[in-house]
C-alpha cells in the first residue's frame, strides 16, 4: 500500500476511496425531499457519491440521517503543521534539577479551575502527588511548590494568591466549553492579569479536554495542554521556558 | 428480589449507624437556620419578584433582617407582623420594604399569639397550594399513567429554555419518562435564585420559577399527546435549596436532585449551611410528593468505583435516614448509584451487577438513582453506545426503576436532539429485549457476585462505625467521602447561618412534618 | 422554534447551530500531524469550528478520527424536487379493477435477482404470496400473473421467460452494489432488452436497498423503487403507467 | 456448561434419527462422483495452473474425460495411467492433454493393480504434503498460541488480495483470531476455480489458491508480529467445493465454510451433485485438520429465528452425522447458529439466550459459529451497535468459541476498517468485562429459557422423524429447511454428477477415511 503523504484521502477500504461517515439531524419532519436535503447538505460539502443510508422520524420537528459519502479532496500531511506546546519531555529528576541548579530556589506553580468550572479532576491530575494513569503529579516533584486551588476560583482570588505566593506558573483548567464559556473565562483571566501587570512575570498555561495549543496561544497563554496530558509534560514546559526567559534575561544562551 | 441472601441483621445495623449519624448533625439543624430557608419561606407565602436592580424581594426582605440581626427569631416572625400591622399580603410587604416604604424592623410588633396564628393560617394556605399540585400529580399519572421501569429519564441543556422545551417534548415522544432540565454552570454558587425566563446558560440552564413553569407546560402538553404523564427534574442543590425546593413544590416539579452532602463536597459550600438547607428543602420536597435523587454517583467520579464502593453504600444510608427525619417515604428516594467501574477492569461488569443488586436489596422500596458511565466515556461515541448498552444491560438484569441514560457523547458536549434519540433507542430496545431476564437468573451461592456484595456492604458498615465515632462533619473533614476534605468553617454560605433564637418562627416545618398526602 | 426552509441548517441542539458528526479513517499513523489532517479535512468540507474530538490507532498503518464541526451551508428545502416513482398508491382492489377493465387479462409480471446477485427476500417480498410486513405480495393479486425466477438469474434465461410469458413487466432486485457491480448488471439487462427490441415492450423496473428512482431513470429504467416498498406501490406504478401507455395508444386520456 | 437439564435420551434419539438420514444420502454418494470431485484429485496430485484460454488445467482433463465418457472409472484411473505410460508427472499429463499433445483416452492401459499402485503412492505423498501442513499448523499454534474464546472471527471483502491482506493484518493487530476472507457474489456458481491473484471481486474477493497463498503468508507474518496464530477461513461450498478443499489444504487454510446442503438451499445447485461433492471436500477438511463452518444460519435470512429455531438445531444434528461419515471429529465442527430474531420481539434476548445454551450443550465439543444479527441490522449504525453488543453479551453468556462479529455497517456495505476497528474494540471491551458471568448464573428451572430449550429441542426431534420418513432429499423439496424448496433434479450442475463404475479409482477416499493426525 503506498500512500501519498501530499494527499491524505480517508481510507474505507480501498486506498483512495475517500469514505465518510456522517450523521445529522434535520429540524424537520422525515420525508422524501428532507432525505434528498440530507444528500445535498453532504453534497455541499464537495462530497461524491453521497449515500443517505438511514433516515428516521426523531419526532414529527426532526429527523434523523446517517450518510455515507467520498472525499476526494485531499490533505497535504507533508505540510501540515502542528501546533503542539514542547516536544523534548524531560524525567521528574531532569526537571527537579534544573531548577536546583538554575533557579536555586523552588518554582511556585499555582493551578485552578477558575470562574464557573468545577472539574478538579483534571487539574488535580496534573497537580496532585497522585497524578493520573501512574503519573505521579506536580506536587511529587521536589522542587515544585504546587499549590492547587480546586474548583470555582474566581480570577480576583487567583490574582490574590499568585501575588501571596510569589507564583512563577499559573495552571488553569477549562472543562465546561458549551457556548464558548472557556473563551470567555480565559479571555477574562489575561485580561486581568494584563491589567495587574502581572502577565509577563508568570508563565500562563492552560489545560482541558477541549483544549488546544493553538486556542491557548490565540487567547493570549503560553500553552495548552488536551487530552492524555501529565505532569511531566507540564513540568517540561515549565523549565524549558523557563531556560529561555533566564537566557533572555542574561542576554544569550545558558547551556 | 432477594438473590444476595445477605445478612439482614447487617442491613439493620447499618441503618441504626447511619441514624445515629444523622440524628447527630440533626442537633445543629435544630439549633440553626439559614438565609436561604428564610428566603424560601417567604417565597412559600408567596413572595416573588425581582426589585428594579434585579435582586430577588426575597433576598431583599432578608438582607435587610439579616443585616438588622433578626432573623434568629425566623423572617416570618417581622413579615407576617407586617402583614398584620399594615394589612397587606405578604408579597406587598416585600415590595414596600424594597421600596424602602415599609421600614420593616421598626414596625410596633403584634402579640406573639397572633403572630403565630397569622403565619400558620397563610402557611396553611401555602401547603394547601403544594398539596392541591401534589393531586394534581397523582390525578394525571392516575389518567395517563406513566413510564414504566426501568423509567427512561434523560437530560437536556441547551441553556435555553424554549429550545430546552423543543427538545423535552421530542425526547418525551420518542420515549423518555423522566426530563431533566440541566442547570447552568455555577447556579449553585449563586446565593439567590435568578428570575424570570431564560436563555444564556452554559451547560445548562438557569434554574428559575418561569422555567420551572415553561417546563412543565411543555410536559403537560406533550403529555397528553402521548398519553403518558412524563416527569419534570431540576437541581435542588447548592446555596439556594430550600428556595428551589419551594419553587418546584408549587410548579409542580416531579423529581428533584436533592443531596444532603452534594454542596459540601463537589461545590465546596460550608456544610454547616448545606445540613440546615437540605433540611427545610427535603421537608418541602417531601410534603409535595418530589422523588429526590441524591448524589452518591457523583463519588465515584474523583474516587475509584471498585475502590470506594462501600462508601456510596454508606452515603445512601446516611441520605435515607436525613430524608426519614424529613418525613420522607422511601419510595421519595432515588439514591445516587452509578456505574462507573474502568472499562478495562476485567469482570467489571460483575461488579457492577453486584453493587446493582446490592442497593436494590439493600433499599427494596426506593427507586435507585441508576446512573450510566460517565468519567470513562471518551469521545470515541460508538464505545461508548456500547459502554451504555451494558449500563442498561446491568439496569435490566437488576431490576432498576429510575434509569438515566448514558449519552455516547458524554465526554464531548452536553446532549444533541440526535444523542438522545439514539440514546433512548437504545434503552428501549434492551429493556424490551431483556424484559424478563432478571426473573430468569439467580447468582452462584458462593460466586463472585454474591460474594463482592458481602464484602462491600461489611465495608459500608465499617465506615459507619468510624463515621459514628467521629461525627459526620469530621468525616467530611477526613475526605472519607469522594476523597474530597472539607472543613467544617470552610466553604462559601457560613455567613448565612444563623442560630435560631427562642421564639424562632416558622410554622412550615411541623406542618410539613405531618406529610402532604391526601388527607 | 421557526425554522427558515430556505435554509435548512444542520440541528444540534440549538436552531441554526448547525452540527454535524463524522467518522473516518487515515490511511497513516496516529500523529499529532495526522489529527490536524483530519481537522483540516473536515475544514476543507467547509465545516466550521470542526473539533477532533477522538483520534485512536487503528494499527500502524491506520488512524480513526470523530468529528463534530458545524455546516454553515444550508439547503433551500422549497427548491428540493425528489424524484419518486409515483405517488398515488392504489387498494388491491383497484388494481385488480383496473387490469380487468382495461386491460380485459391478467397482467404478466416477471420478477428476478439477476446475474450474480443471489439475494431474494427483496423480491419475494414484493412478489410471493406471503408478502412483507403483512403487506402482501404481487402473488395475492387476483389479475396478476406473477413469476418470480429467484436468485442469480442469466440475464439470457430472463429474456427468454419474458418471451415465453409475453411478459408485460419485468421487476429486477439489486442488492450487493459493491464497486457498483449492480450499475454494471443493470445495465446489461437493459441494453439486451433494447438489442432484442423488447425494451418499449415492458415495463421495466428496479428495486432494492441502494435503488432509488434517480438511478433507475438514469440507467434506462422506468422506475426504481428502495427500501420499505410494498407490492402495492410496485402495482399501483405498474398500472398507473398501464393507463398512461394505454391512452397512447388510443390518442388520448381513458379517463 | 449443564444449565438446561435437557433429556439427554431425546439427544441420543435425535442424532439416531439423523445418522439414518445421513446414511440415507451416503448410498447416492457412494454410487457417484462428480467433475469437481475429480478435479480435485488431480488438484490433490498437484495439476495447477490454466491453459492458453485461462481454463484450468484440471477442468481441460476432467471436461476431455468426461466427453469421452469415462470419468465413472475415476480420473485418477486415466491419469495415472498416463503417468505411467508416458513417465510425466500429474501436472505434465494435464499439461500435454490440454496442448493436445496426449490423447489421454487412447493411451495403452496399464494392468488395473499397477495404476491402482502408483495412484496410492501418489495420493500418499500428496497427503503427506497436507499431513505436513496440518503439523505446521499444530506446532505455530503450540509455539504461539492462539485467541481465547471466544474468538473473534470477522471478514474481510473488498474485492482485491491485497487490499484484502492489509485489512486482515490490521484487524488481526486490533484483536481479531480469526479472519475470512469473503468470496466474490457469483463464484459459488462457476463450476471452475479461477486462477492467479485477483483484484477485481464484487462483496468478496475470488477464491484461488494464489490468494489462499498470498492471504496465509500474511496472517502468518502478523501472526509471529502479535504472537498469535491467526486462523485463516475461506469458502468451501458451491459447485467447486472438493476443489477449494484441496486448495486449502495445501495452503494451510484453518476454517472453511463447509455445509452439507447450504449450496442446494441458497445457490440453486443441484442436491445430487452437493451431496457428492461435500463428501469428498468434508473428507478432505477433515483430513487437513480444518474447521468447517455449517450454514444453518442461513435459514433465519428467510425464515422467522423464532418460528424456525428448530429447523436449524435438527440441520445441525444432519451436518454432523455428515461430517461424522467422513471421518470428522466434534472439534472440527463449527455448527452453524445465528442471533437473528426481530430486535422488536419481547424478551428476544432470553429466546437467543435459551437457543444459544441449546447447541452448546446438545453439542459440547464443538465449537459452534456463532454468528450476529444481520437481517435486522439497518442503515442506522448506531442501534446496529447495540444489536451486536447484545450479541457479544449472549455469546458470552453462552460460552461460545467462534464468535464471528456483528458489524454497525451490516446492511449498509462489506465492511470498511473503521467498522471491523469498533466492532473488534466492543467484542472485546464486552468479553473482558463479563468474563465470568457465564459461571456465575444459573436458569430458573420453571423458566422461560429453559421451556424455549425443551421445546426447540422437542420440535427438532419431530422435525427430524418426518425427514427419516421422507429422506433428506424430499425433505428439501417440501422446504422444511430455510423456507426454500429444491427439486431433486433441479438447479445447478446435475450434469456433472457420473456415476461410478466398477473398479472407479479414487485412492484418496480411503486414505483420507484414515484420518489425518499425527502418527
Ligand atoms: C467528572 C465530571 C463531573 C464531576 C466533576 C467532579 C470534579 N470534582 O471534577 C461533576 C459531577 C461534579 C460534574 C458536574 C458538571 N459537569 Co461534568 N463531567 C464530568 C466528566 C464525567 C468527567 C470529567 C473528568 O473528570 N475527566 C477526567 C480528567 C482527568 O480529564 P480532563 O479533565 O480532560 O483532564 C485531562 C486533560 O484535559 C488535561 N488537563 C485538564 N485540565 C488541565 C489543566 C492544565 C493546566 C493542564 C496542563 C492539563 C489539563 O490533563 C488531564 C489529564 O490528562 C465529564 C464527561 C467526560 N467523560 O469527560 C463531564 C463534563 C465535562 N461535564 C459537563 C457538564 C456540563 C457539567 C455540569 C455543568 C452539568 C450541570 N449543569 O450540572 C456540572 C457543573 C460543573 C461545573 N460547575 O463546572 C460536560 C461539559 C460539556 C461541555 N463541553 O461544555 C461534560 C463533557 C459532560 C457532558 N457531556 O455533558 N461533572
Ligand atoms: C439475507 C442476506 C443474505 C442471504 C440472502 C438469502 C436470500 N435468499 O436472499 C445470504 C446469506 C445468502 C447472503 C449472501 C451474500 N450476501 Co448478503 N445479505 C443479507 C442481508 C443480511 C439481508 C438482506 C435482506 O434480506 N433484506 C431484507 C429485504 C426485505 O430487504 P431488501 O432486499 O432491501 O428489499 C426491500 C427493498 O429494497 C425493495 N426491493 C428489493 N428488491 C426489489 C425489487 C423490486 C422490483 C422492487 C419494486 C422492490 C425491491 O423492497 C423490499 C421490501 O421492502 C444483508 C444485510 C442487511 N441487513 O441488509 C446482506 C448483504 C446485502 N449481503 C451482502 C453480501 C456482500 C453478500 C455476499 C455477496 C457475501 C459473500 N461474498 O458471501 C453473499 C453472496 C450473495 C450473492 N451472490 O448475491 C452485502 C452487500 C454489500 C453491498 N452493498 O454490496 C450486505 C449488505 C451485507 C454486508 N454488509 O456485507 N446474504
Ligand atoms: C445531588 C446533585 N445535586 C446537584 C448536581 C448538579 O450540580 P449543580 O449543583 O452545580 O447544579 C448534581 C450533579 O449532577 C447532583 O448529583
Ligand atoms: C456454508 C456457507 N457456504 C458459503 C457461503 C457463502 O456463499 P457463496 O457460496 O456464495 O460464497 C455461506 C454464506 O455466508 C455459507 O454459510
Amino acid at each position: 500500500m503506498n500512500v501519498d503523504l501530499t494527499k491524505i484521502l480517508p481510507y474505507g477500504d480501498t486506498l483512495g476511496d475517500g469514505i465518510v461517515q456522517l450523521s445529522f439531524t434535520l429540524p424537520v419532519a422525515l420525508s422524501g425531499a428532507a432525505k434528498e436535503a440530507a444528500r445535498q447538505l453532504a453534497a455541499g460539502m464537495g462530497l461524491e457519491e453521497a449515500a443517505v443510508v438511514h433516515a428516521e422520524a426523531i419526532s414529527d420537528r426532526f429527523s434523523f440521517y446517517v450518510v455515507y459519502a467520498k472525499c476526494r479532496q485531499g490533505v497535504d500531511l507533508t505540510r501540515v503543521v502542528v501546533s503542539e506546546a514542547n516536544t523534548t519531555v524531560l524525567a521528574k529528576a531532569e526537571v527537579d534539577e534544573f531548577i536546583r541548579q538554575r533557579l536555586g530556589r523552588k518554582l511556585n506553580v499555582l493551578g485552578a479551575c477558575i470562574e464557573s468550572d468545577a472539574h478538579t479532576v483534571g487539574i488535580d491530575a496534573i497537580m496532585n502527588m497522585k497524578g493520573f494513569n501512574g503519573h505521579k503529579g506536580l506536587e511529587s516533584y521536589h522542587e515544585i511548590n504546587a499549590i492547587n486551588m480546586g474548583a470555582q476560583v474566581a480570577c480576583e482570588e487567583l490574582i490574590r494568591k499568585a501575588y501571596e505566593h510569589q507564583a512563577d506558573a499559573i495552571l488553569i483548567s477549562q472543562v465546561v466549553t458549551q457556548k464558548n464559556i472557556h473563551v470567555t473565562n480565559l479571555t477574562k483571566l489575561a485580561d486581568m492579569l494584563e491589567a495587574e501587570g502581572l502577565r509577563d512575570k508568570v508563565l500562563l498555561v492552560v489545560g482541558g479536554p477541549r483544549i488546544s495549543h493553538e486556542l491557548a496561544k490565540e487567547l493570549g497563554y503560553d500553552a495548552g495542554f488536551g487530552p492524555n496530558t501529565y505532569a511531566e509534560h507540564v513540568a517540561s514546559f515549565l523549565v524549558q521556558e523557563l531556560k529561555e526567559k533566564l537566557a533572555e534575561q542574561n542576554g544569550g544562551p545558558l547551556n | 428480589m432477594n438473590k444476595l441472601n445477605l445478612d439482614q441483621e447487617k442491613i439493620v445495623y447499618g441503618r441504626q449507624l447511619a441514624g445515629n449519624i444523622a440524628r447527630g448533625v440533626q442537633q445543629h439543624i435544630d439549633a440553626h437556620t439559614t438565609v436561604s430557608v428564610e428566603r424560601a419561606a417567604l417565597r412559600l407565602l408567596g413572595v416573588d419578584g425581582v426589585d428594579s436592580a434585579g435582586v430577588p424581594l426575597a433576598n431583599v426582605v432578608i438582607d435587610v433582617l439579616n443585616q438588622a440581626g433578626l432573623l434568629g427569631r425566623g423572617a416570618l416572625y417581622w413579615v407576617v407582623n407586617a402583614v398584620l400591622q399594615l394589612s397587606l399580603t405578604p408579597q406587598q410587604v416585600a415590595q414596600g420594604v424594597a421600596d424602602g416604604a415599609i421600614a420593616i424592623a421598626r414596625l410596633p410588633v403584634a402579640p406573639e399569639q397572633e403572630i403565630a396564628d397569622m403565619a400558620g393560617n397563610l402557611a396553611e394556605a401555602a401547603l394547601s397550594r403544594i398539596r392541591y399540585r401534589r393531586r394534581e400529580r397523582e390525578q394525571l399519572i392516575a389518567e395517563l399513567g406513566k413510564g414504566s421501569e426501568p423509567m427512561i429519564y434523560v437530560i437536556v441543556a441547551t441553556g435555553n429554555v424554549y429550545e430546552d422545551a423543543v427538545q423535552a417534548q421530542a425526547a418525551a415522544r420518542q420515549g423518555a419518562d423522566i426530563i431533566a432540565v440541566i442547570r447552568t454552570t455555577g447556579q449553585s454558587l449563586l446565593d439567590y435564585v435568578p428570575y424570570g425566563p431564560t436563555t444564556t446558560g452554559f451547560g445548562g440552564t438557569y434554574a428559575t420559577q418561569a422555567n420551572f413553569r415553561i417546563l412543565r407546560e411543555a410536559l403537560d402538553e406533550v403529555g397528553q399527546e402521548i398519553g403518558r404523564y412524563i416527569y419534570l427534574t431540576n437541581y435542588c442543590s447548592g446555596l439556594c435549596m430550600p428556595e428551589i425546593a419551594a419553587m418546584g413544590a408549587v410548579e409542580r416539579l416531579d423529581v428533584m436532585l436533592n443531596d444532603s452532602m452534594y454542596g459540601v463536597i463537589f461545590r465546596d459550600i460550608n456544610m454547616k449551611r448545606t445540613f440546615v438547607d437540605q433540611y427545610f428543602s427535603r421537608l418541602i420536597n417531601g410534603y409535595a410528593g418530589i422523588i429526590i435523587n441524591t448524589g452518591e454517583d457523583n463519588y465515584l467520579t474523583t474516587a475509584d468505583a471498585v475502590e470506594s464502593a462501600h462508601t456510596v453504600l454508606a452515603s445512601e444510608l446516611i441520605n435515607e435516614q436525613f430524608a426519614f427525619l424529613c418525613g420522607m417515604k422511601p419510595d421519595q428516594l432515588g439514591l445516587g448509584h452509578a456505574f462507573e467501574i474502568d472499562p478495562q477492569v476485567p469482570n467489571g461488569f460483575l461488579y457492577e451487577l453486584a453493587q446493582a443488586q446490592l442497593v436494590r436489596e439493600v433499599f427494596p422500596d426506593c427507586p435507585i438513582k441508576y446512573m450510566p458511565p460517565t468519567k470513562y466515556m471518551t469521545g470515541n461515541i460508538f464505545r461508548g453506545h456500547v459502554q451504555d448498552t451494558l449500563f442498561n444491560v446491568c439496569s435490566v438484569m437488576s431490576g432498576q426503576s429510575i434509569h438515566l441514560l448514558g449519552m455516547l457523547t458524554e465526554a464531548i458536549h452536553t446532549p444533541l436532539i440526535q444523542d438522545r434519540f439514539l440514546s433512548i433507542q437504545a434503552a428501549k430496545y434492551v429493556f424490551n429485549n431483556m424484559r424478563d431476564l432478571a426473573g430468569e437468573i439467580s447468582f452462584r451461592p458462593d460466586g463472585f457476585i454474591r460474594g463482592r456484595a458481602v464484602q462491600v456492604l461489611d465495608e459500608a458498615v465499617a465506615l459507619l462505625e468510624r463515621i459514628d465515632e467521629v461525627g459526620l462533619m469530621q468525616a467530611l473533614a477526613n475526605g472519607w467521602f469522594a476523597e474530597i476534605k472539607r472543613a467544617p468553617d470552610g466553604g462559601k454560605g457560613l455567613g448565612g447561618v444563623i442560630r435560631r433564637e427562642a421564639g424562632y418562627l416558622n410554622p412550615f416545618i411541623p406542618l410539613m412534618l405531618q406529610g402532604g398526602e391526601s388527607r
